[in-house]
């Protein structure tokens, strides 16, 4: 039984949260149950990619599973390699503490009882869907897992009771699926012009035929970029994001921002990298525009992100901003940038989960929005200030803190291949975005605070505010492992190996 | 250019894809109204599959079941049609959620127009 | 008629010429020999009665070689279900402001 | 009795409307349809009904903890019948692979698991029809 468990690890830590999505809806009565196994899930998938990723670590080859027992062309794969595992643990571990912290904390923003067991059903399909997308080399596998995601994305924004998130979660319905039309309609020409859907097939047969049909490769690349930077809030395209990120539940926007943008980002990154591969990436030029919409994407975002007054939406323009970095270490084409970049990624997701956190627990215990209205909070409620403090020294990139060794990498990446331009807006991004989280901090800890009694929120949210912020201490004091394992990935997508 | 129409001819379902991937494209980004938004959106979907299904075909295939009748018959390709029931069942899915938003917002602000909800809701903040 | 109306119609109809050079790149529609008519269709077509046991290849395909994709298939229903419901039952107009 | 009509002819009509989805749903791995064209004619047929004979009167044959049952649970059947292979000792989903016997080609009762599954999604692909038409009519306020 245990090395069945073992052998069946990749499908079974997708289907844990699956399982227990569909069991959650008719417990509605017993929230407290609930609860328990939303957490308890979460703690038995961590676990569970753990093992994955310390046997991927050690046989130092991608673990290949066929669902179904059918072999690669005819059935659908699922193949853990080092990027997969990255991602699976980075959002397996996120989302521990984000479920932690909703314990007892939804019925503000949500509502009764059966609303928070449909809202704990959408999160958990929502991690359903990015494990998947994690471990999965099928095409068309990626497009419904996406759907999936997207269609609980807009659940979750949606499920806040008020009529301005119905607004929020309309938009970015109507965007994301969109964006994937588009997604799809680049599998289809790929399909079209290969005949295969498991990515390693279509990379060899695209590297064949790739010179007869250069349009089709150049359209379906195109579709592809518009379609996931549309997901995933590239630039020009993130209109939806601030609306939506801000007026979802705390939860739902630590868990949007931190984990669910990262998922369509591996998507396109296993897409750019396994399917069309190093060589056609090379030349279609698409690590040059993958660099320029990164870079446009990293200023335009913080400058945004400045002149806003909410706190919430200004970590929502944060999150474009950032997701710039990750766009650009995707364009940067060697081995130190890319495992600067997935290092980055797992930083973001951390930090940006704790600031979402403690952002929410701010605004519903003082139930202010404004930063300037905030004034004097660190002393009153000095746990979830401290972690927020943490978290944006992580974004920030200061030393000893997770952001730091993501961007050092991305430097090193950028000046290796030759170019100045990156590691320049790199520094330039760090500093806008120390000015944009650091006035928060000033304001919260050296301003007067009102005469009003705000409290800290309860155990559990503390407890998941501790574990996040001293895991973006612990990606920045010890990141050796991690980078080991960013580094492998980095070495697999270059195929280097 | 000439090429490029004589191979269109050949590609007609194709070229109609196309046309209706614009036509639903121009829908989405242009109009105010959410139903047409969502109207948009069905047609780039069906656009796609029309793509994916065209794709399949075969010149004088029969439908791919295996009854025994037709031995010797080209069966036409499953595997896209197979997809497309999947692609099919996410927009059903897709509508009916934006159906429901759009049911929200009516209840909330009595009209469907993406503009006027953007008035209201400005009034609404100001208040 | 606005003028972003009219920026949106030129970008449109540019990529909508850019999809048309494409297409009109394709494999010839309806030909045998396509690439899309390989080994995997072969499989399906010819393997499919005895791998599955079941005559309709496409519900073979659908449920038996690609069943991982049937099951979130399902599983978006069930999410567009489900947040339906949330969207449109017991929220209470407090909160609307 | 505005619509006696109506309500008499669809009494008649739409039990056969019914069993045809049915009829669709148990036959996809034969013939063609399948379950979810077969679910959603099923459904369509309760939405129908509701429409004919009022929501009371269709809330009171389905009311929602059912439907809520179907569709979980509808959902967790495909999983589970996904595990029967995880504990036979073979992947994933599984059908012919996990010694299933899958019957003589072209009957009704051959496929293995591909029948189990697609009854009950098609079960649950009508319950959730249901359920969206219940939540779209429905007025909350």
């Amino acid at each position: 039984m245990m090395s069945s468990a073992a052998a069946n690890m990749p499908v079974l830590v997708v289907i844990a949260p699956l399982f227990t999505a569909f069991v959650l809806t008719t417990l509605a009565r017993r929230i407290r149950l609930v609860e328990g196994l939303v957490v308890f899930t979460g703690i038995l998938v961590l676990i569970g990619s753990g093992f994955l990723a310390a046997d991927v670590f050690n046989k130092e080859t991608a673990l290949i599973y066929q669902i179904g027992g059918w072999p690669a062309p005819w059935g659908i794969e699922l193949k853990a390699g080092s990027v997969g595992v990255f991602f699976l643990l980075v959002a397996s571990f996120v989302s521990v503490p984000v479920s932690l912290f909703s314990v007892n904390n939804l019925s503000d923003e949500v509502g009764g009882k059966e609303r928070t067991a449909r809202f704990y059903v959408l999160y958990l399909l929502l991690c359903g869907a990015m494990y998947g997308m994690a471990v999965t080399n099928d095409l068309f596998n990626v497009f419904v897992l996406v759907e999936v995601a997207t269609l609980s994305c807009c659940g979750l924004v949606s499920s806040r009771n008020r009529p301005r998130a119905a607004e929020a979660a309309f938009t970015y319905l109507i965007l994301a699926t969109l964006g994937s039309t588009l997604i799809l309609g680049g599998i289809g020409f790929i399909y079209i012009i290969t005949g295969h859907l498991n990515m390693g097939f279509v990379h060899d047969e695209l590297n064949r035929i790739w010179q007869s049909e250069p349009h089709v490769v150049w359209t379906s690349f195109s579709f592809m970029l518009v379609g996931f930077g549309v997901k995933s809030a590239l630039f020009p395209l993130h209109v939806w994001l601030p609306d939506a990120h801000s007026t979802a539940p705390s939860p739902a926007s630590a868990i949007l921002s931190g984990i669910a943008v990262k998922g369509y980002l591996i998507c396109l990154l296993k897409i750019l990298y396994n399917v069309f591969g190093y060589t056609l990436m090379r030349a279609f030029a698409i690590n040059t525009i993958l660099v320029l919409a990164g870079s446009i994407a990293i200023i335009a975002g913080a400058v945004l992100a400045l002149m806003q007054t909410e706190l919430k939406r200004r970590l929502a323009f944060s999150t474009v901003s950032q997701i710039g970095y990750i766009i650009m270490g995707i364009g940067i084409m060697n081995t130190k940038g890319l495992s600067g970049t997935l290092f980055y990624l797992a930083g973001h997701a951390v930090a940006k989960a704790v600031l979402f956190l403690a952002a929410g627990a701010m605004i519903s215990a003082s139930g202010r929005k404004k930063i300037s209205e905030l004034a004097g909070i660190g002393r009153k409620m000095p746990v979830t200030m401290a972690a927020f403090t943490v978290g944006s020294l992580g974004l920030t990139g200061i030393p000893l803190f997770s952001g730091f060794v993501g961007k050092w990498y991305l430097i090193l990446g950028s000046l290796e291949s030759g170019s100045f331009f990156p590691a320049v807006v790199i520094i330039a991004g760090s500093i806008l975005c120390a000015a944009y989280l650091f006035s928060v901090v000033r304001v919260a800890y050296f301003e007067p605070a009102p005469d009003e009694n705000w409290k800290d929120p309860g155990l559990a949210q503390k407890i998941a505010l501790i574990v996040l912020a001293s895991a973006v201490l612990v990606l920045g004091i010890l990141p050796d492992p991690f980078l080991e394992l960013a580094g492998r990935a980095a070495e697999e997508l270059l195929a280097l190996k | 250019m000439s090429t490029m129409l004589e191979k269109l001819t050949i590609n007609y379902p194709y070229f109609f894809a196309v046309i209706l991937l614009v036509i639903g494209a121009l829908t989405v980004l242009t109009r105010s109204s959410l139903f047409k938004k969502l109207f948009g959106i069905s047609i780039m979907e069906s656009a796609v599959f029309i793509m994916f299904i065209a794709a399949g075909n075969i010149r004088g295939g029969t439908e791919p079941i295996l009854n025994g009748h037709n031995t010797g018959a080209v069966y036409i390709n499953p595997l896209p049609s197979a997809l497309m029931l999947t692609g099919i069942v996410v927009s059903v899915s897709v509508n009916a959620f934006a159906l429901a938003l759009i049911m929200r917002l009516y209840k909330t602000y009595g009209t469907t127009d993406a503009d006027r909800i953007a008035e209201l809701r400005n009034e609404v903040t100001d208040k | 008629m606005k003028i972003k109306n009219v920026v949106i119609l030129i970008l449109v109809l540019i990529a909508g010429y850019g999809i048309l050079i494409t297409v009109a790149e394709l494999p010839p529609y309806g030909r045998p020999d396509n690439p899309i008519h390989n080994e995997v269709y072969e499989r399906y077509v010819n393997n499919a009665l005895e791998d599955t046991g079941v005559p309709n290849t496409v519900t073979a395909v659908v449920l038996d070689y690609r069943a991982y994709d049937t099951m979130f298939e399902t599983i978006v229903l069930f999410t567009a279900a489900l947040a339906a419901v949330i969207t449109l039952k017991s929220w209470n107009r407090a909160g609307d402001r | 009795m505005k619509d006696f009509i109506l309500k008499r002819i669809s009494a008649v009509i739409l039990p056969f409307i019914c069993i045809y989805g049915f009829y669709v749903i148990l036959h996809g791995h034969i013939s063609p349809g399948g379950s979810f064209a077969g679910g959603i004619i099923v459904g369509l047929s309760l939405i129908a009904f509701a429409t004919v004979y009022g929501m009371e009167k269709a809330r009171a044959r389905l009311p929602e903890k059912v439907l809520v049952l179907i569709e979980s649970y509808g959902t967790l059947w495909y999983v589970i019948m996904g595990l029967v292979g995880v504990f036979k000792g073979v992947p994933f989903l599984a059908n012919k692979l996990a010694g299933v016997n899958v019957g003589e080609p072209g009957t009704l009762f051959s496929g293995g698991l591909i029948l189990l599954i697609s009854v009950g999604v098609g079960i649950r692909v009508a319950s959730t029809m249901v359920t969206l038409f219940f939540a779209l009519v429905e007025d909350e306020s």
